[in-house]
């Protein structure tokens, strides 16, 4: 094997390689943005432990916000920091469909174990 | 697990950087090319392959051992030849054995030789991890077969082994850890291998070779490595969450605190179903590729063939609660259990019903491979169509757990699962091993296997209608289950004597085959119709001479025949013209290393470690970092060889040599 | 490096296989290298994984603070206020950022630009080794207040899933070490970006799952 | 055997061999004459635990549900099967076809659809029919049994009944082994296990339902006519999972009634100076440690909790009491004996203790469990690593003079009107 073939094998970001280096400088102020993105997202959603400074009216959909701030947050770093936006589709599929599936069988499960309801308790 | 995580990083941190660093100068690159050194540092998917293959058939003597042992015991009512507990362990063993030490490995046996063969490419994506796979293989296997002697008795709470019984307050030997923690290798081995085998599928497939001109085979195995992919860990949690209860004192599975018993039945089959079609599809694959070369016909509907088989993995993954009719999942659960599983009868009888068009028309040649093929045909449907009477959820409540549903999973893993492996083994022995097994021994095999086998397990359909519950260890004779399990029994005998001629084919045919002379049965002994034989017979080292350019589905068969103008076949060359000759000297392999074995090595003795005593983990650990270390500093090749300049030879570079060996692509995946 | 076009692999010599290999320009057919496409592969898997304890764990939670018997187990009386969400806020955060200096570390070696590539990496390092400590003290203060692994069911399913994600974070930063190791050897160079690039694909990873475990785990009640 | 090695194409011919394929009425006959035999061992005739006999509703309503599954089966069986037969016999290649080559036909989407879409359809019936009979079973039949219920207790590896008599939630006598229903009401089986899965099965009166510890199950059974059905645990449970079975008896109202009233007395305390009494003060000094009489010794864990709720942690005795607390008759863990005369079988329902037909005590089985419980079932009364309380009966080493005073005191254990 020769030292070209390693260098060319691992070389990667076909896409960037194109592109010259003032590519990746804007790239990376767009990790900056993304990184301060994500953390007002945190912030965000540690502010919902602190319920006494929210009226009680909203509390009821912290779990949902909660929720939709993880996946925005889910989805910044995997389009972003690990490249999936700009990267082939096929590894796009590949974790989506380990996602999906994730999601979809555990929350069956959940919902066969009764989870959404009220307390399980043995009756008589 | 862990090693699951940190493996396939080992690869990057070492990828092709520097100067080659010999650790310690110790383990250089191993030079051999035969004898048993061969074979333990080998890197090559053949013998990986073959590795592969005969560990499955010594696990298979063994798992047909224990059978035969419950087959004697339940032969008549108030059996004594095994106490009960050892009747719990040796089903336990049976089914476990099976399962993951039989059909799994064989199956991946024929993965690994093959698929790199048939997509046309030099080896998998990542050899040595390859070989690492083997080796963990079998390490868990023999860790796990290994609790007969050292665990006190070996795991007694059934292959699915049901939390809390498998606690240690009601099994309370220490065949249960063996269990856990022999899956947990197992596992990681088929989950590590599951990657290899996509990579190598997706990445490196011949010029031409575009998703959609793969062979049948292929397709199928790479929707169960995907299914490995994602159900592999869903037991990896349920397995730990077991190994912590039973060695750390953790309370998944402590009712006394809470903890709910069926959280282990949902995680062994979110897992268990994908599993099954993990068992059955290698073994359609292979029907897929013998019928239309033994009825000189293409496939017959392709496209319907694959995405049917992509279809399957994707309902496997809808219906695992169908084990659980009985358990009190709530009747809305239990509904929509039982539909989903029904309509996987639908894309299963697809591909029933095209091997059967596949057939029509054709010119069949019953040759032993084909007798098997049609044979998984047959029977197959026999146990789909009691699979499908389980789905219909009331019903199931009177069949669950009796001998109804292990005839059921003996028709489907048997008659499915086995018989197709049996026919690629006898379809495939010429291009592994040169040299073709006795057709009428085949044949002999294959009748004697058909009758006993249905002998065996169609009296199990009246027993378990009759009431007869599985995993009793006895009967009473009031019962009314003595004359069919006599049958049964019976049955299983014959199937000894099956697999004993089998036994014997595999060794007279090689005897006669070295008395002849070595006759080479040629590269296509079968006027096939994929890549493989169009190399010869056995397949050298480097597979491809030069990487062939594809053109269409069935591309080598399309090289030997046309089509007349009334689309019959009309041969256009002749196959010496067009097989490739085996003799190209300068094609680069991968070197050999001892490291896929060290590593794998360790595990178990961890194994150990966990099980008994924290001290017996440390040599385990250091072997394993040994392992692990120089793995990532393995210089590429052997010293002095291509040692161009200072920076080749980058640490973990055979890894790399794959990739160099794939051929170049043409276009991108369409995966979804 | 552009993928070749069908005209390109038709108009490729038949025997490229062995002539190939030597060529610098050829690819995979997905154009993705095997590695990255095993990584990815692996991570998918990985989702699974902690799909199911993360499960395991949402289901062991509510059990125990329903299950009638154990209304005055430690957990359910101290309720959400076992969780230091201040504290746990920081270490999110402290992840977080980590991702962000990986990134930056990969893009600086795409530049071959040696140094901030190591000045990334070794932050890398320190936030996610600051991280790791977080953990270790919130363990040890749990079980402090009498909260030990085998205490109760929500226990052993919190510190398994915690651990899990833990272990994983220290092979996250046992590699990143030695890619820092490699780097002073002068062996981390534009051409092999890639390499780091897969490292921190994981990376992102163990940080995405803490994203998940952090709003489920500690936050929704 | 050296042409068989040999791999020339050519030398593959159509051989004598095949011809047992053009044989396919005699393969007919043997198949139909298999099948036939198969039907006959289906006859329940001497089979206590067929499934293909229902006995009550609800084994019935599932019955009416699986023969039109198996008739559909069947075809499918028939047409598949046959059609491999036929498509082999016909599509073979013969003698001097070597160079024949046939059709190369790539499929044909419309009939491959074709059987896509009947499959389908077909499923769909089943589907509809499978939801009803779903319904039906899960539904609280209307004339549901408001005088009695019974609590279902699980244990390794026997049976424990427990019964709720006017449904109000404490419990009124218990008994194991045997459990007696009245005849043509259903009657509300509410279920559980103390330690693993077990699996509650009746066959000829309903499907099984699995009882875990910590979860409680729920299955109705009615039974059309008087009769003993025969049951086994079904989920394996460890050691004796194999001689882990019940009996379901269901017996006229009249009858139950009857019955019902004798279990609710106490047992009788035989006159001094009888080997019956000998047989008592063995029993209150040997084997009160996990048997209770009523009226002789009560259980030693009382339960603490009188609430309709499963309280584990509030138990101070898990292995001991009744996972479904008020039971106050609960025994440690082993049968409760009270009315140990009114039983035909015990040790899980396997072995005879007094002749259906006439009543007689089977002294031999009685005294030989007595002897050595583990000749008539491995058990594990030992503890051992992880359990202090060991499972099933110990062999209580007791003397022959003492065996004969226990079955002299146990053939008493009848209620006055039995
Ligand atoms: C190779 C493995 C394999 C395969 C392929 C299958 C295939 C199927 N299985 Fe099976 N199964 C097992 C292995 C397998 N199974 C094992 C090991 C167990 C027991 C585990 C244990 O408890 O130990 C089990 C148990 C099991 C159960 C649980 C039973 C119980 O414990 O109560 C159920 C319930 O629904 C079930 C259903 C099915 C169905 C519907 C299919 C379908 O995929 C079958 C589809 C195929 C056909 C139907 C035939 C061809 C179709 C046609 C010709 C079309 C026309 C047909 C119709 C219109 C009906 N299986
Ligand atoms: C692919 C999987 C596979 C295969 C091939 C088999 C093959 C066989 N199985 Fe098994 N079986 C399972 C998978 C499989 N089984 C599973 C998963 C279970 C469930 C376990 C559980 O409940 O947990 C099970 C359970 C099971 C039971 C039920 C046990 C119980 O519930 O109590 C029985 C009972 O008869 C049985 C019998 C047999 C027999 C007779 C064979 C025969 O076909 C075996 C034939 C092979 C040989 C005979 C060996 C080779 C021959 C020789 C070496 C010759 C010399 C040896 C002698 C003469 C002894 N199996
Ligand atoms: C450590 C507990 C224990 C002790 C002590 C014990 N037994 Fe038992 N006994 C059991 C258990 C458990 C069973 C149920 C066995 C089974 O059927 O699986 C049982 C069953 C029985 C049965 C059968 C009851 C039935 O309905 O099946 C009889 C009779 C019996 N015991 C009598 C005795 C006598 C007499 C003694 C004392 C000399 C005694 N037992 C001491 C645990 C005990
Ligand atoms: Cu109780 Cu099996
Ligand atoms: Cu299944």
């Amino acid at each position: 094997m020769s030292v070209e073939t390693v260098a060319t094998a691992t070389a990667g970001h076909p896409e960037h390689a194109e592109h010259g280096a003032e590519v990746h400088e804007s790239h990376d102020r767009t990790y900056v943005k993304i990184a301060a993105i994500l953390a007002v997202l945190t912030f965000m959603e540690m502010l919902t432990y602190f319920e006494s400074i929210f009226p009680d009216a909203i509390e009821r959909y912290f779990a949902l916000a909660l929720l939709v701030l993880m996946s925005t947050k889910f989805y910044l770093i995997s389009a972003y920091f690990m490249h999936l936006r700009w990267d082939k589709p096929v590894l796009r599929r590949v974790f989506l469909t380990g996602i999906v599936i994730a999601v979809v069988v555990y929350l069956v499960a959940l919902t066969v174990f009764n989870f959404w309801n009220g307390p399980e308790v043995m009756p008589r | 697990m862990a090693l699951v995580e940190r493996e396939p990083l080992a690869l990057p941190t070492g990828a092709g950087t520097g100067v080659a660093i010999e650790p310690l100068g110790v383990l250089a690159r191993p030079r051999t090319k035969d004898g048993w050194r061969s074979w333990v540092t080998t890197v090559d998917h053949k013998k990986i392959g073959i590795m592969y293959g005969a560990a499955a058939l010594l696990f298979f003597l063994v798992g047909g051992f224990e059978a035969m042992l419950i087959r004697i015991q339940l032969a008549q009512p108030n059996g004594t030849v095994l106490s009960a507990d050892l009747f719990n362990q040796v089903y336990t063993m049976h089914g476990v054995t099976m399962v993951f030490l039989v059909i799994m490995p064989m199956a991946a046996a024929f993965a690994n030789y093959l698929l790199p063969l048939q997509v046309g490419a030099r080896d998998v994506a990542f050899p040595r991890l390859n070989a690492f796979s083997f080796w963990l293989f079998l390490g868990g296997g023999v860790f796990f077969n290994s609790s007969w002697l050292l665990g006190g008795g070996a795991a007694d709470c059934g292959w699915f082994c049901y939390a809390p019984n498998s606690g240690v307050a009601f099994s309370p030997t220490h065949g249960v850890d063996f269990y856990s923690v022999g899956l947990q290798l197992a596992g990681a081995a088929s989950l590590i291998g599951a990657v290899n085998l996509i990579v190598t599928v997706l990445n490196m497939r011949a010029p031409g070779m575009t998703l959609f001109r793969m062979p049948v085979f292929t397709w199928m195995q790479l929707v169960v490595q995907f299914l490995l992919l994602f159900s592999m860990p869903v037991i990896t949690v349920a397995l730990f969450l077991l190994t912590f209860d039973r060695s750390f004192g953790a309370n998944f599975f402590n009712v006394e605190q809470g903890a709910d018993p069926l959280l282990w039945q949902h995680l062994f089959w979110i897992f268990g179903h994908p599993e099954v079609y993990i068992l059955i599809l290698p073994s359609f694959g292979i029907v897929s590729e013998i019928i239309p070369t033994m009825s000189r016909k293409p496939i017959y509907g392709y496209p319907f063939m694959v995405f049917s088989g992509i279809a399957i993995g994707f309902m496997g993954w809808g219906v695992w609660a169908h084990h659980m009719f009985a358990s009190g999942i709530g009747p809305i659960s239990v509904a929509a259990f039982s539909i989903s599983t029904m309509f996987i009868a639908v894309p299963t009888g697809v591909k029933i019903l095209n091997w059967m068009a596949t057939m029509w028309g054709g010119k069949i040649t019953f040759n032993t491979p084909m007798l098997f093929s049609a044979g998984v045909v047959a029977m197959f449907t026999i146990g789909g169509l009691s699979g499908v009477t389980h789905a219909v959820a009331p019903a199931d409540t009177q069949q669950t757990d009796t001998y109804y549903i292990v005839a059921h999973f003996h028709y489907v893993l048997f008659g499915g699962a086995l018989l197709g492996l049996f026919a690629g083994m006898y379809f495939w022995w010429p291009k592994v091993f040169g040299l073709m097994l006795n057709d009428r021994l085949g044949k002999v095999h294959f009748w004697i296997i058909l009758v006993g086998f249905n002998l065996t397990f169609g009296p199990m359909h009246i027993l378990g209608l009759q009431g007869m519950s599985r995993r009793i260890q006895t009967y009473q004779p009031t019962d009314g289950f003595t004359l069919w399990n006599r049958v049964a029994s019976f049955g299983a005998l014959v199937i000894a004597v099956a697999v004993l001629v089998f036994l014997y084919n595999i060794y007279s045919s090689w005897s006669s085959w070295k008395k002849a002379g070595r006759p080479n049965p040629g590269a296509d002994p079968w006027d096939a119709r994929s890549l493989e034989w169009s190399i010869p017979s056995p397949a050298p080292e480097h597979n491809f001479d030069f990487v062939p350019e594809i053109h269409a589905q069935d591309d080598f068969w399309h090289r030997k025949y046309g089509e007349d103008d009334k689309g019959r076949a009309v041969r256009i060359a002749s196959t010496e013209d067009i097989v490739q000759k085996g003799d190209a000297t300068d094609v680069h392999l991968p070197s050999p290393s001892f490291y896929p074995l060290i590593l794998a090595a360790g595990l178990p003795i961890i194994g150990y470690g966990v099980i008994f005593n924290r001290f017996i983990a440390i040599p385990g650990l250091l072997l394993f970092l040994f392992g692990l270390f120089g793995w990532a500093f393995e210089p590429a090749t052997e010293p002095g060889d291509h040692a161009e300049d200072g920076t080749h030879g980058g640490t973990g570079g055979d890894d790399h040599d794959a990739a160099a060996l794939a051929a170049p692509g043409n276009e991108e995946a369409h995966v979804g | 490096m552009r993928r070749p076009t069908l005209a390109d692999t038709l108009t490729a010599p038949a025997e490229g296989g062995h002539a190939a290999h030597h060529d610098p320009g050829h690819e995979t057919n997905t154009g993705i290298t095997n590695e990255k496409l095993g990584m990815w592969l692996f991570l998918g898997s990985e989702c699974l994984l902690f799909g199911g304890l993360i499960s395991t764990f949402l289901l062991y939670k509510k059990k125990l603070n329903t299950f009638p018997g154990f209304e005055n187990t430690s957990i359910v009386k101290l309720g959400r206020n076992v969780f230091d969400i201040p504290f746990t806020s920081v270490s999110s955060f402290v992840l977080l950022m980590s991702s962000l200096t990986m990134v930056l570390a990969v893009s600086a070696l795409t530049r071959d630009d040696q140094r901030r590539m190591r000045t990334w990496l070794l932050a890398t390092v320190f936030l996610g080794a600051t991280f790791l400590a977080g953990q270790v003290y919130e363990f040890t203060a749990f079980v402090k207040e009498g909260l030990g692994y085998t205490t109760n069911i929500f226990s052993s399913a919190f510190y398994t899933l915690t651990g899990f994600h833990g272990a994983h974070v220290l092979i996250g930063l046992v590699i990143l070490m030695t890619m820092f190791a490699r780097s002073l050897q002068g062996k981390l160079r534009a051409r092999n970006a890639e390499t780091l690039e897969i490292a921190g694909l994981y990376w992102h990873f163990v940080d995405v799952v803490w994203v998940v475990i952090f709003v489920v785990v500690y936050l929704i009640k | 055997m050296n042409e068989m090695v040999n791999g020339e194409v050519e030398k593959r011919k159509m051989s004598p061999k095949y011809e047992y394929l053009g044989q396919p009425r005699r393969q007919v006959t043997i198949l139909l004459g298999m099948m036939l035999f198969a039907l006959a061992g289906c006859s329940s005739a001497g089979r206590p635990l067929t499934t293909l006999e229902p006995r009550g509703v609800a084994a019935s309503s599932i019955h009416n549900l699986v023969v039109p599954v198996f008739v559909v089966a069947g075809v499918v069986f028939v047409f598949i099967n046959f059609g491999v037969l036929y498509v082999a016999f016909r599509f073979r290649r013969r003698a001097g076809e070597q160079d024949v080559f046939p059709e190369q036909v790539h499929g044909n989407t419309k009939l491959e659809l074709g059987w896509t879409i009947i499959p389908a359809l077909v499923l769909a019936g089943i589907a509809v029919g499978t939801i009803a009979t779903l319904i039906t079973l899960n539904a609280e039949p209307d004339n549901m049994a408001q005088d009695v219920e019974i609590r279902v207790v699980g244990q390794q590896w026997w049976w424990a009944f427990e019964y709720d008599l006017g449904r109000d939630g404490t419990v009124d006598f218990v008994t194991a082994n045997e459990m007696i229903i009245p005849t043509g009401t259903p009657v509300n089986l509410v279920m559980t296990s103390r330690d693993v899965i077990h699996s509650f099965w009746i066959p000829a009166l309903n499907g099984k339902k699995d009882v875990a510890p910590g979860r409680v199950s729920k299955l109705w059974m009615q039974a059309d006519k008087p009769g003993r059905f025969l049951g086994q645990c079904t989920e394996f449970c460890g050691l004796s999972h194999g001689y882990m079975r019940m009996m379901a008896v269901a017996k006229s109202p009249g009858d139950f009634d009857q019955w019902v009233a004798g279990q609710m007395t106490k047992a009788a305390i035989p006159e001094a100076g009888t080997a019956a009494r000998r047989g008592l003060e063995t029993f209150t000094s040997t084997c009160t440690g996990c048997h209770l009489i009523n009226g002789v010794n009560t259980a030693d864990c009382t339960p603490i909790s009188t609430e309709k709720q499963y309280d584990p942690k509030a138990n101070t005795c898990w292995m001991g009491a009744s996972p479904f607390t008020s039971a106050a008759q609960v025994s440690g863990a082993a049968p409760n004996l009270t009315h140990l005369m009114t039983r035909y079988v015990f040790v899980g329902a396997l072995y005879e203790l007094r002749n259906v037909e006439t009543g007689a005590l089977n002294v031999n089985n009685l005294e030989g469990w007595l002897r050595n419980p583990g000749d008539y079932k491995p058990m594990a009364p030992d503890p051992t690593r992880g359990n202090t309380y060991g499972r099933g009966m110990p062999n209580m080493k007791l003397t022959e003079d003492q065996i004969d005073d226990l079955v002299a005191y146990f053939s008493t254990l009848a209620p006055p009107s039995a």
